[in-house]
């Protein structure tokens, strides 16, 4: 099968630098080219005040400056539906695609191709709103996110929505983190640090790997302490799910991007919890010719006893995926 | 995440108006990956030395605007931006007394994908000039 | 694609009324052979006294002598794994093979041609006992079992197991209660009448419906209560889990055998649980060609307040393959 | 599951032995789907009137062989089958005083492949003539 997996990045990755403005959003855009990827992906609310309301001209004219300037295209906009934005009062559908459309019009004046879909977005919220996606001809991916699979109940529900509707602008966005085989050692260290057992932690991460349910892993944890937060070590191995890579095949074609999540990358360009060889064989072998954008997450979990380097992670997970096949 | 970066003192002082002491301030980031409005923010909740403050003399700052409890849970369009810096002015007559303090921000967030609210809590050790 | 699957029935389908001897072996035999049936799968532990010691010559040439009268061939045998047998002390790996062997041996004596191997039986145990599998051209199966699917992580590590040996002995059973759409009523009935709140049970099955993932529903039942037989309702969704069945597609030349598991027929031939028709449609397209052996498994949510007939229920059951275009 | 047919009280007696009652009997039956070997009852638990009586005075008496606690917990071969009526006859002075009592009877099997015990009681109004 042809593949021509691309290779961006989302801004998203950045996080710590754009949080203490050691970064603007333009040094995002230009670290994001200076590793090769042509891809942006953003978090409008992160990296643009005021999203999703339509930015100024200036500001857009800017955009596409950077976009030229930087050798790179806006690939996808992550949009959020808070239901609740109002206190005590819950959206109607009604209110809920008008958030939905605001996101899409903002995604259009920039550029975006692809709207992520934030996973509390209803299959019938959807129906209604895939038109107007359409008509911008923008592709809307909900988000595989783990504790979530390609075919859990949810997710069924809205591929119950792209088969009857027959459209070609809804699809799904995978996160690599649905694909997490080991646990990943700067969330662990995190909770020891905040007072975990590490040799219950050790129990954990070796049950995980032994793909033993989670359920398992808890209870057994229950009897080996009362501490709250040696359950808190145990419920990673219930979020931090993984799924056989293959799962994703009978569903290549409507994969419309893929979220490259990872957590702490090594000197060899390796992400220890997810088995990105496997995973990017499978979107290989299927075809798969969309984005593949780095999403680094491991800032949370370090920032407290060191400084944080988005810009070397996000290099390093650049250079794993050229090691794997993607250009 | 970003509960370290939540208490700015560098804003921190107390403030004077018409010649009086009227409460003090500090600076405060959001501890979360994006902006929100102000109307999603359930709670922001301010101790000194281990007293709650009460939450209807607590007034965010945002920019060029002024919000009290009420006011903020009801601006939809208004946001607290990510990284953004605002004020926290807290009324309080005669202000914080001169020295140390322990100084504590609770935000709790209520976010639309996360069944239960997002609570982050940070404690800084400040000093008034 | 041609397929040409096959209708068995479980002998664990008649529990109940084996339990109290209403029934005799032959009995279900009998009443399987009476639906039209012409697979029989047992639980070798439960039928046949002294399993899995090879039983007496004469009980073998009765078991066959049964089988010709009826016109049914034997399909499976449930084979069970009890590391902790011996209190205190835990299988080696050595032993728990040689336990398996014994099944397979019984196994081989009465004719089976698959065993259903307990989903607690490890990746490496799978490993060293394929070849003693091979050599008496026995399947194994690996069943599928809620609230496992196909593609968990642990079933990952038997597929691994299945990819690296190459054999065409190793598989998979889907057990039907993997894609319970809707929690089963005699279940959450049952859980009523020990006390749990209707209302609360209600909302429990309109969530689970939705595919609402289980973590919410149970949180949001521990604000509404906090007794623990309403939380045994919540956890109802947790255990009964449902998976998009264009999930066994990609696994399909794996798959050896299916459980039809069911728990309350109704008058129409319909599984109020379980979208039979959606699961059977995929096997037909994926051409498989084995057995789905009715399993039923009400009898333990209604013992309590009425008189059980499970032949009824398979007899509906069966019926209903048949509908679906199971011969 | 099984839970309303484990005591079978029709086998119910106080049992003489040498002109002496040195307890009683009833039947009972395994509360599972399958036979398990008697290693695999990790607690066969019988009370009288809301009083449980010692673990080391129940036997269990399957076919033509009894065993008592120690001896369950070493019998990989036997097996209490599927549906089968044993006997578990319980030591005690004067047996069962005349008259109605509450009978309990609590099994705890160690299954493989659960990873908490499966416990299942019964309870059932007996009289003893
Ligand atoms: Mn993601
Ligand atoms: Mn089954």
């Amino acid at each position: 099968m042809n593949h021509s997996i691309k290779r961006g990045v989302s801004l998203y990755s950045y996080q710590e630098e754009f949080f203490l403005k050691k970064m603007s959003l333009e040094d995002c855009i230009a670290a994001t080219a200076a590793t090769g990827a042509t891809g942006i992906e953003i978090v409008g609310e992160q990296s643009i005040p005021g999203c999703p309301n339509i930015p100024s001209d200036k500001f857009v004219v800017q955009w596409f400056e950077w976009m030229d300037k930087y050798n790179v295209t806006p690939v996808a906009h992550d949009m959020f539906l808070d239901y609740n934005k109002k206190k005590g009062h819950y959206y109607t559908d009604e209110e809920a695609v008008e958030s939905f459309k605001k996101d899409i019009r903002f995604a259009h004046k920039l550029g975006f191709k692809i709207i992520r879909v934030i996973v509390n977005t209803t299959p019938q919220i959807m129906e209604k709103v895939i038109p107007y996606a359409e008509d911008h001809d923008i592709k809307l991916g909900i988000e595989v996110h783990a504790p979530w699979h390609i075919n859990s109940p949810w997710m069924t529900r809205h591929w119950e929505v792209m088969e009857k509707t027959g459209t070609k602008h809804f699809g799904f966005i995978p996160d690599m983190g649905g694909f997490t085989k080991r646990l990943a050692m700067v969330q662990v260290n995190r909770l020891i640090r905040q007072g975990a057992d590490p040799e219950i932690a050790k129990f954990v991460c070796e049950q995980h790997e032994k793909g033993v349910m989670a359920e398992y892993t808890i209870y057994e944890v229950s009897r080996m302490s009362d501490r709250r937060i040696d359950m808190a070590v145990a419920e990673l191995s219930r979020h931090n799910t993984f799924a056989n890579p293959i799962s994703l095949k009978e569903h290549m074609d409507r994969i419309v991007h893929v979220h490259g999540k990872f957590y702490d990358m090594t000197e060899d360009f390796i992400e220890p919890s997810i088995p990105y060889e496997d995973v990017i064989n499978v979107l290989k072998d299927g075809g798969y010719n969309g984005y593949i954008c780095s999403e680094y997450e491991g800032n949370r979990h370090i920032q407290d006893i060191q400084e944080v380097d988005s810009v070397l992670q996000v290099k390093r997970h650049q250079q794993m995926l050229v090691n794997y096949g993607v250009k | 995440m970003f509960e370290k970066y939540m208490i700015v003192e560098d804003n921190l002082k107390n403030v004077v108006d018409e010649g009086k002491v009227s409460g003090f301030q500090f600076g405060a980031r959001l501890p979360y990956y994006r902006g929100v409005s102000l109307s999603m923010l359930e709670e922001i909740e301010v101790s000194v030395d281990g007293k709650v403050l009460p939450q209807d003399k607590v007034h965010l700052i945002v920019r060029d605007n002024t919000y009290n409890l009420k006011q903020r849970e009801e601006e939809l369009d208004d946001r607290w931006e990510m990284g953004e810096v605002v004020n926290l002015f807290i009324e309080k007559e005669e202000g914080l007394p001169k020295g140390k303090h322990q100084l504590g921000l609770k935000v709790n967030i209520r976010i639309g994908y996360l069944p239960f609210p997002a609570i982050r809590n940070a404690q800084k050790e400040i000093t008034i000039e």
